[in-house]
């Protein structure tokens, strides 16, 4: 199975990169950019076959290494 | 020589290469702020520094290649005036299409600061003709993102027009997968343009310009870029 | 009925005797606002309650130093004009937390504490302490904290030329990251903190204003305990390219006549930045909170004054220097806002849209904080080890038990991580004893270090104290320089034990008489107390940061052999 | 709208974040994780109402600067 992650940071956190790249695309010229958040996408390619498994171990995954919890929330999609 | 530094919001070794090049030159170079849209009439030279651009965020190098005094930078190179990009100044280079490739993450996501040891392959530039072919030198590294990538076509063009300048090697000059200390692509630490006018490369020949230092095999680059273009 | 019970006043770590003494000063009830800037300046992080009394009692005088403790660094005299600004700073609890933004921010802020003061930062060093290399954290803190002190100071470019580290079970629970920045300045182009000028505009730069640790400062006081995870979202990020543009930007502004005060924004921020600036200068504020630079939406006056948002400064300018000052922040892409004005009442008012939000008055608060007198007992002398007590081991056995020791092996793993090169100007490099920088353009330089031998303290904190200024002492003469100063940065555990503060109390003894007998003066210093987990504390802890002077770079010496045939030497007893 | 940009690295890149991250999860006791690719997740808010012009600008604002076309793919998808 696949499994895609979204670490993405926390609402209210700083996100330096996302507002520096905001302030890229603005010197770009690219208008009307009001908020950019930078993330992490994540793939993951299981031997599991069973769905309910592979999203349970890919949570377990995320808190312990992949998604920082103090500053970060992560999303899990499984598919076949 | 009538040289230029280019200084971007988050360039830290800017000073470092003015010191170097007034040492060889004797003269100390124009400081480039990254919004201006012309530069002095009559540059030979144009260095591009190392540091953070921008944070490096998104990606290094990335958002300082777009930045205007960067398009002033291309017309000169187009123009032959020589361009000199060290570290974060290859990166810019590459993400400005100045040089091919890209720059990604250290193999071991590390940031490495340390001498490594180069062999030099193309001595036939202003940049490299003070060193021999096959020449060992001593060059400090400071990187995160050095890890040089080109697919294999591209590879073998690189390879092919001798555009490869420097490899990472072992004191004794051999080349290998143990000297390779960030993952390059056939060890390329610093490569050249098709006419050998522009050079970008991750170590910092301005860090080992004199023996107080721990070591002068800088020098000799600066000595002469200085003679060739004065 | 009252809005303030004693549920908020406890949740501010206010005890019930501060509080009365909250409500004395106030002459009513506080609002909270008032209530949450109590908290933040009573803090121990920024009172300095319990240790106020023993820091006195440190030497702190030489021909040579300009300026002691007190303001945001030291300062000394390192002639030719110029002057070596340095501190050592404590980021404990943020990076056992969150070791990469809490170990990046804590270099980011003892940055801002030394060119705050007018100096280009020119060498970082850190004195680290992690738990044993076995349990199961250890990795995962050493690695996010090198590479968050990397992180930060090779984005701004500041060199990290050395420092220390140690590995030991106390400190499994609480880790132990201390950052020192040192720094050059002209001597006459010197900044310090003190607010003067009534009718001055103050003035904020930097980052905007988001709800970044509130209540960091509190937390970094009270000791640690399971639902310390509740407070995990107070951790924040630095963004080290924001502070490089600040150091570009003040290095700017300080080159005009234009600042009459500055000072960072550190833990506690525009609350104790705005407090000391004011009651130093024997001044009073007004603030217009509305007018700060806000990165989110609906923010109340009490997180403005609470949030510890970094890569942030407080000015006091020359009036009329306003627009000149604030086309060098646009330059260099930073918010830059009038936020208020000095005035003659010794009191902080702060407005809200025109309205007055709180009122506060400034000495009370700041000069007057609760000092603590806390019991203590001195430390048992340890027996004596009697030669018959140690068990003998061939010599090549115990040679590579002491090289494979984790306190001993090689630390090239964590200095090639960070830019030890930058600037130029490392002519000693990590790996020997002091690590050197030269002076640009100049062929003298200075030699830095930090030391400590936690084990030792906790055996005997006096003569442990004495030991890790000595040690500092002997790193600097190794390499060919002339000690100056020192800063200190004391880690320790709960002082309201008796035991615990018997170690603070001995070790500042230590420190103190090793400085007088070195004539080798503490001139900046920073406290972390209630290092402890579940009543666990770490070994006493009091970092020395040395910096001395090489008089002449053709005269050092360095570590490795230089050539077959020469003469070893032993000296000392 | 909102645009969410994936940027991936291309097939046949190497990818070292990847490999840490699967290496990692294998130290951690977690089986079965064939294959790992990371790649960043950019969230903009645009001020732009029409879906199409919105997505025409992403499209640009990732050949110009979010991707680096020599080392990685994009896909963009844009939500009202
Ligand atoms: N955290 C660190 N960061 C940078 N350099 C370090 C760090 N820890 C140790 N070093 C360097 O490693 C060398 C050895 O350190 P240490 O064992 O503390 O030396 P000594 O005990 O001789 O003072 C010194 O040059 C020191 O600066």
């Amino acid at each position: 199975m696949k499994a895609k992650v979204h670490v993405t940071l926390k609402n209210g956190v700083l996100d330096p990169q996302g507002k520096a790249i905001q302030h890229a695309l603005g010197s770009l010229g690219f208008s009307g950019v009001d908020d950019v958040r930078q993330g992490k996408y994540i793939e993951l390619d299981l031997a599991e076959t069973d769905a309910a498994k592979a999203r349970e171990a890919v949570e377990r995954m995320c808190k312990e290494l992949l998604a920082n919890t103090v500053i970060e929330n992560y999303a899990i999609s499984i598919e076949g | 020589m009538k040289a230029a530094v280019i200084v971007f919001p988050g360039s830290n070794c800017d000073r470092d290469l003015a010191v170097a090049l007034e040492k060889s030159s004797g003269k100390a170079p124009i400081m480039l702020w990254h919004r201006e849209t012309e530069v002095p009439q009559g540059l030979d030279l144009i260095a591009v520094p190392g540091g953070f651009s921008y944070g490096d965020y998104l990606r290094s190098g990335a958002m300082a290649a777009h930045s205007p005094v960067m398009r002033e930078v291309k017309r000169m190179a187009e123009k032959g005036v020589r361009v000199l990009g060290v570290c974060n100044g290859f990166q810019i280079l590459t993400e400005a299409g100045l040089l091919p490739g890209a720059l990604m993450r250290n193999r071991d996501l590390k940031f490495i600061c340390r001498d490594v040891h180069l062999k030099v392959e193309n001595t036939e530039t202003a940049f490299t003709r003070p060193y021999t072919k096959g020449q060992v030198v001593r060059f400090p590294v400071a990187h995160h993102d050095g890890n040089f990538f080109a697919d294999d076509e591209l590879l073998k063009r690189i390879e092919g027009n001798g555009q490869v300048a420097f490899r990472y090697a072992g004191a004794d000059g051999t080349v290998s997968d143990a000297t390779n200390i960030n993952g390059s692509r056939n060890n390329i630490a610093g490569i050249v343009n098709g006419k050998g006018t522009v050079l970008g490369m991750m170590p910092h020949p301005e860090r080992l310009i004199e023996p107080k230092l721990g070591g002068a095999d800088g020098k000799p680059m600066f000595d002469a870029l200085v003679e060739a273009l004065s | 009925m009252s809005k303030i019970t004693p549920e908020i006043v406890a949740q501010h770590g206010l005890t019930a005797d501060e509080y009365k003494l909250v409500l004395d000063i106030m002459g009513r009830e506080p609002n909270l606002t008032e209530l949450g800037i109590f908290s933040v300046m009573w803090s121990e992080h920024c009172s300095y309650k319990s240790s106020k009394k023993w820091l006195k009692t440190l030497p702190t005088k030489a021909p040579w130093v300009i300026c002691g403790p007190g303001e945001n660094a030291g300062v000394i005299d390192i002639g030719e004009n110029l002057a070596a600004i340095f501190k050592m700073e404590s980021h404990n609890h943020p990076s056992f937390i969150e070791p990469y933004q809490g170990a990046a921010t804590g270099v980011g802020g003892i940055l801002r504490d030394v060119f705050t003061m007018g100096a280009r930062p020119v060498a970082n060093l850190n004195a680290l302490r992690f738990g044993s290399p076995d349990h199961a954290k250890t990795r995962h803190l050493v690695s996010g904290v090198v590479s968050g002190i990397g992180g930060y100071g090779n984005c701004v470019g500041v060199p990290t030329v050395g420092g220390e580290v140690n590995f030991h079970s106390s400190y499994n629970g609480n880790i132990l990251v201390n950052a020192m920045t040192v720094g050059v300045a002209q001597q006459d182009k010197i900044f310090y903190s003190a607010a003067a000028g009534i009718g001055n505009p103050v003035v904020y730069v930097g980052s905007k204003t988001g709800r970044d640790g509130i209540h960091g400062a509190t937390m970094a006081s009270a000791e640690f305990n399971a639902d310390s995870e509740e407070k995990r979202p107070t951790v924040q990020v630095g963004d080290p390219f924001t502070e490089k543009l600040l150091i570009e930007a003040c290095m700017e502004l300080m080159a005009t006549d234009a600042i009459v005060a500055i000072q960072d924004m550190g833990a506690a921020g525009l609350t104790s930045s705005s407090f000391e600036m004011a009651s130093k200068g024997g001044m009073g504020v007004e603030l217009e909170l509305d007018k700060v630079p806000m990165r989110e939406t609906g923010m109340t006056p009490y997180e403005l004054m609470l949030s510890e948002s970094q890569e942030r400064m407080l000015m006091v300018l020359v009036p009329g220097k306003e627009d000149m000052a604030r086309a060098i922040f646009e330059k260099w892409e930073l918010d830059f806002a009038v936020i208020g004005t000095l005035t003659d009442t010794g009191r902080m008012v702060l407005k809200w849209h025109g309205e007055v939000v709180g009122d506060l008055p400034i000495d009370p608060l700041a000069a007057a904080s609760p000092e603590y007198d806390r019991p203590w007992i001195p430390t048992p002398k340890a027996p004596e080890v009697q030669p018959s007590d140690v068990t003998e081991l061939a010599w090549n056995e115990a040679l590579a038990r002491l090289i494979a020791s984790p306190d001993l092996a090689s630390r090239r793993w964590i200095w090639e991580q960070y830019d030890h090169m930058v600037m130029g100007d490392t002519v000693g490099r990590p790996g020997g004893d002091a690590s050197v920088v030269r002076l640009h353009r100049s062929n003298r330089g200075l030699a830095v270090t930090t030391d400590c031998t936690p084990r030792y303290v906790k055996a005997d904190p006096v003569e442990g104290g004495k030991q890790a200024v000595a040690e500092t002492w002997r790193n600097i003469t190794a390499v060919g320089g002339r000690p100056l100063a020192i800063t200190d940065n004391m880690n320790f555990g709960n002082p309201e034990k008796p035991e615990i503060m018997g170690q603070f109390v001995g070790a500042c003894q230590g420190i103190g008489e090793a400085c007088i007998a070195l004539d080798y003066p503490v001139v900046s210093g920073n406290v972390s107390l209630y290092n402890e987990t579940a009543g666990q504390a770490i070994l006493p802890t009091p970092a020395i940061g040395g910096v001395g002077l090489v008089d002449d770079l053709d005269k050092t010496a360095s570590i490795p052999f230089k050539a077959e045939g020469q003469v070893l030497v032993l000296f000392g007893q």
